[in-house]
């Protein structure tokens, strides 16, 4: 056990927590803070796996690839949330519809 | 040197654990506005952890973005939504996000630990030592034209990626604008002690995004860092009421936009035309032609993220919509 | 003019063009039309540059920036690929002429440049030799479609979007989760250097569970489905047949490429529960068609059921794998093609008559024939019919289970055929007779009209082109056999 | 001197607790904010120890965008979501 397993296995944790919360909420604002705390849960594992080069210096290759998931996860909330506003303005709830045609 | 050790692992364990339960209760604090609060204060530890980590680079990222400007839009929407929910005469949205977290479920709570418990026995199967890519990543680092490998890999190495994620950024954008329709009217001036601070804040943003954007070449920052700084500068000018005055809101912000990507396809055209490869630069002058990439990188990035702050789009009358 | 082209990357032109066209649509929204139009035919043109390398050269790789993966990103192409590519641009043509004409001034601005951006994604998507790199096409595949399918507004279609919106990111979490245990299990994220790399390990099955799941989530197979019916029936039609047509097929590239060179090799009956979803989805999504009254759900619940044939092709490779795997890959193209017809046509019918329920159809066939001949030919391939594409995609699936004796393959296959049958025959009945409500009809400009037909024409032409599409699709050996057999 | 340092670092970690508790505890949406706030200003303070431990002055940049950035989010709370609040609970 180590810095880099004991902070994957928090990021996994991470994971499992959003999608619950993904799941069984309904509110949407719940749904994309959801999304969130499960996106850092993977950066999270992809970071730390990152520092089992056995020196002090870690790969950088993860380092960069979870700055691009970084904005692409600030992109998709801020798309997110302005659908839900715009949901929530045309039928007053900040939820999904029922499904239609089910 | 024990006692130090020690202290490390609580540190670490202590900041875990802190995660998760933040994590927890961020997803069923009853109260919203509370939950993005606690988000916030989610993103601060994220960024602790990525410190621990030795990953400053992306620390400072979720530092600006992460708890930054995630925190803000998750507090505008949560405005806009108070607004939008009082205009219907529905009361019960934001009492409803109250109650439906005293029911607990069993089912998914049951099924997400057995994903836990097989992702979790999945990660310590893995290898203790892997090197990863971070010898290939050493060993070109000369010819990258920087020597922060973070940024060499974010610019070079792999600056494909770089260029397709600020292609997301900006059909991001495209999509809000989209849904959103054209900009609100100009909001109430702000106080004195509002107009001062963004009076002095705003150019030490600015000048923290330039330094970050410079220091990326040898030390953790670069083009995000310094665009997600760029753009909380331009969120506080929104905030103080500022608007993009009409005549600069049409094409001219439009081709601030997509600075970033039109000077990687720039890039892309030149050194294929030179004979090289899709955005293989020449060795001699990487650092320069990098900078000049990550330049273009931070003025999109930054007034993207200032624009989707908005959220609606700025109004022009010369041109439709 | 050999020599020249075959000098040009054509893989990199077709990823930079699309996205080049897409920031000048933004720029100049007034003539976001024309420059649309004519960088859509311009990518036409490039895959069959690309078409022209790869026949000369054999496989296309490109690696980009000089650096050779593991470090930098490869551009990959061979027979498959390029197929993925052509039919994107060949529908994407045909769907950009028919929108040349549905939306106008303003959302023809909002419209082109996402659409042309979402064009990029998919070019890249099927160039893409990297796991990660996949990753970020995937997602921005994913925001294009939403932004796409929130174009109509009102309760509908945003919830629609909304909904496709967050089962688009779960999945793509899920898939970049097993990218970061493939990683860092195996130290690279170029699919090659993986294939090569990969042993049955807990970090493998991980690493396959959660990327089947994203990207199965994104295709929709039974019973992940649910998203897929309310986006793809409000948006505007040819939005619908973009997704329906092309948007799911990338994220289904994704889980065949992986199979085939990560995943499959290691074997263990995940094949075999891929083919019960597909036979799920089949049954359940042929019923809901049957049951549906308004034909763009009709033509969505369609859209469910023929993703399971792709599925049933899994536990089929095994032992006949070329003939399987052509089968999908011939049932994908042709799907493409009749979808992209069924949606422009049953958009027209809504332009037509302000309405798109089934029973009250009045006369269609009379008023509209070109439109109700497109929906019909459609159908026929949809159907499985000779001499359609649907035809021989589900011939060579048939011929996969018939050698292997999976008799119950074959009766889910034909079964599905006539309940397809069903579902387009209601339609076309009451494209006949006389509705009880006539309704007020406005004027369907006749290129959307065509546009709507010739896709439905190539979609049977696809019938008669069997053996040069699949002796296309076997370069570079994709399916790890190197003689295809139509 | 590293031990010192780290065990500071330690101590104020385990002060963020406490902030969290006036976080959950409200009872004002200002409160809230505003522990939200102590909560960036003790980060800043944890990264600076850490700077110095490990000697990896970096971090110092990444306290000074902290503190930046939470002055931005405290303004975005104060123009968006309080001033709703109190208009809420005029009416």
């Amino acid at each position: 056990m180590s810095a880099a397993f004991l902070f994957a296995l928090v990021g996994v944790g991470l994971f499992s927590l959003g999608l619950y919360a993904l799941i069984v909420h309904a509110h949407l604002l719940r749904k994309i803070l959801a999304i969130n705390v499960m996106g850092s849960g993977v950066f999270l594992v992809l970071v730390a796996l990152a520092k089992r080069t056995g020196e002090s210096q870690p790969d950088a290759v993860p380092h960069a690839l979870v700055i691009t998931g970084i904005v692409v996860a600030v992109s998709a909330t801020a798309l997110a949330l302005t659908l839900m506003l715009k949901l929530t303005a045309e039928t007053g709830r900040a939820e999904l519809p029922e499904d239609q045609g089910k | 040197m024990e006692a130090l050790t020690l202290l490390h692992w609580t540190f670490d364990i202590l900041l875990g654990l802190g995660l998760l339960w933040l994590g927890w209760r961020v997803l069923t604090s009853p109260d919203l506005f509370n939950a993005i609060v606690l988000f916030v204060a989610f993103g601060l530890l994220m960024a602790l952890a990525w410190v621990r980590l030795d990953a400053p680079d992306i620390a400072l990222a979720e530092a600006a973005i992460g708890a930054g400007l995630t925190g803000a839009l998750l507090l505008a929407a949560f405005a806009k939504l108070r607004t939008v929910e009082k205009n219907h005469d529905i009361a019960g949205q934001l009492e409803k996000g109250k109650l439906e977290n005293r029911s607990f479920q069993w089912w998914p709570a049951t099924f997400l630990l057995v994903v836990a418990a097989g992702l979790g026995h999945t990660v310590l199967s893995l290898p203790h030592y892997a090197t990863g890519l971070s010898a290939e990543v050493s060993a070109n680092l000369k010819s990258s034209g920087v020597s922060n490998p973070v940024t060499a890999v974010l610019l070079n190495f792999r600056g494909y990626d770089t260029l397709l994620e600020m292609v997301v950024l900006l059909l991001a954008l495209l999509g809000v604008w989209s849904i959103s329709g054209s900009a609100l009217p100009r909001e109430a001036a702000p106080g004195p002690i509002l107009d001062t601070l963004s009076r002095l804040l705003t150019p030490v943003l600015i000048l923290v995004a330039a330094y970050l954007l410079w220091v990326g070449a040898h030390a953790p920052g670069g083009a995000f860092q310094a665009g997600a700084v760029l753009g909380a500068a331009g969120v506080l000018l929104l905030l103080s009421g500022w608007r993009l005055s009409s005549h600069l809101a049409g094409l001219p912000l439009r081709i601030i936009l997509v600075a970033g990507p039109v000077a990687f396809v720039a890039m892309a055209v030149f050194t294929m035309l030179t004979g090289g490869q899709f955005l293989e630069y020449p060795r001699a002058e990487a650092g320069t032609l990098i900078l000049f990439l990550e330049t273009a990188a931070t003025l999109s990035i930054g007034t993207t993220l200032a624009a989707l702050f908005l959220g609606e789009r700025p109004k022009n009358k010369r041109e439709y919509p | 003019m050999g020599a020249l082209l075959s000098e040009i990357s054509w893989g990199v032109v077709l990823i930079l063009l699309p996205l080049a066209g897409g920031i000048a649509c933004f720029l100049f929204p007034r003539a976001a039309k024309v420059l649309g139009l004519v960088s859509v035919f311009a990518v036409l043109l490039s895959v069959s540059g690309l078409g022209w390398n790869i026949k000369v050269n054999g496989i296309y790789r490109h690696a980009i920036g000089g650096w050779n993966a593991p470090l930098g990103i490869d551009l990959y192409a061979d027979g498959l690929s390029l197929l993925m590519l052509a039919a994107t641009a060949l529908v994407g043509f045909g769907i950009s002429v028919y929108s040349a004409d549905y939306f106008e001034r303003e959302d023809a601005a909002r419209f082109w440049p996402i659409w042309l951006l979402l064009l990029a994604a998919l070019n890249a998507l099927f160039l893409s030799a990297d796991v990660f790199n996949l990753y970020v096409t995937l997602e921005l595949m994913g925001l294009a479609a939403v932004a796409l399918a929130a174009l109509a507004g009102g309760r509908d279609a945003l919830g629609g979007a909304m909904r496709y919106l967050l089962a688009s990111l779960l999945g793509s979490l899920a898939y970049l989760f097993g990218v970061a245990l493939l990683y860092h299990g195996f130290g690279s994220m170029d699919i090659a250097m993986l294939a090569v790399r990969v042993e049955a390990s807990p970090a493998v099955w991980a690493a396959l569970g959660l990327m089947s799941v994203g990207l199965l989530l994104k295709t929709a197979l039974f019973p992940l489905h649910f998203w897929l019916p309310p986006a793809h029936a409000s948006a505007p039609a040819p939005v619908s047949a973009l997704l329906s047509a092309l948007v799911v097929k990338g994220s289904f590239y994704i889980l065949l490429r992986l199979w085939l060179e990560i995943f499959g090799p290691l074997g263990g009956g995940v094949d075999t529960l891929f083919g019960l979803l597909g036979t799920g989805a089949i049954l359940w999504g042929s019923l809901q068609a049957l049951r549906q009254t308004r034909l763009k759900l009709l033509v969505a619940y369609s859209t469910v059921a023929q993703i399971g044939y792709f599925f049933i092709s899994f536990p089929l490779a095994a032992s006949a794998g070329v003939t399987a795997w052509s089968a999908a890959a011939y049932l994908v193209l042709s799907h493409a093609l009749a979808k992209a017809a069924m949606f422009l046509a049953t958009g027209n019918v809504l332009r037509f008559g302000g309405h798109d329920r089934i029973a009250d159809l009045d006369r269609v066939v009379q008023r509209l024939p070109l439109t109700a001949c497109a929906f019909a030919l459609a159908g026929v391939s949809i159907m499985g019919l000779p001499p359609s594409g649907g035809f021989v995609g589900k011939w060579l699936l048939l011929q996969a289970a018939l050698t292997q004796d999976r008799w119950d393959l074959v009766s889910v296959i034909i079964l599905g055929g006539v309940l397809a049958a069903g579902y387009v025959f209601k339609v076309i009945g009451h494209a006949f007779t006389l509705a009880d409500i006539s309704h007020e009809s406005r004027e369907v400009p006749a290129k959307m009209e065509w546009a709507a037909l010739l896709l439905a024409f190539g979609a049977i032409l696809l019938g008669f082109l069997a053996s040069p599409v699949l002796s296309l699709v076997g370069i570079g050996v994709p399916f790890g056999v190197s003689e295809v057999s139509p | 001197m590293q031990i010192l340092y780290l065990a500071l670092a330690l101590f104020l970690l385990v002060n963020l607790g406490a902030g969290m508790w006036r976080v959950l505890r409200g009872p004002t949406a200002a409160d809230r904010m505003l522990a939200g706030q102590l909560f960036g200003t003790t980060a800043v303070a944890v990264l600076l120890l850490l700077a110095q431990t490990t000697g990896n002055v970096a971090l110092r940049d990444v306290a000074l965008v902290f503190a930046l950035l939470a002055a931005v989010t405290a303004v975005a709370f104060v123009r968006r979501a309080w001033t709703e609040e109190r208009t809420n609970n005029e009416s």
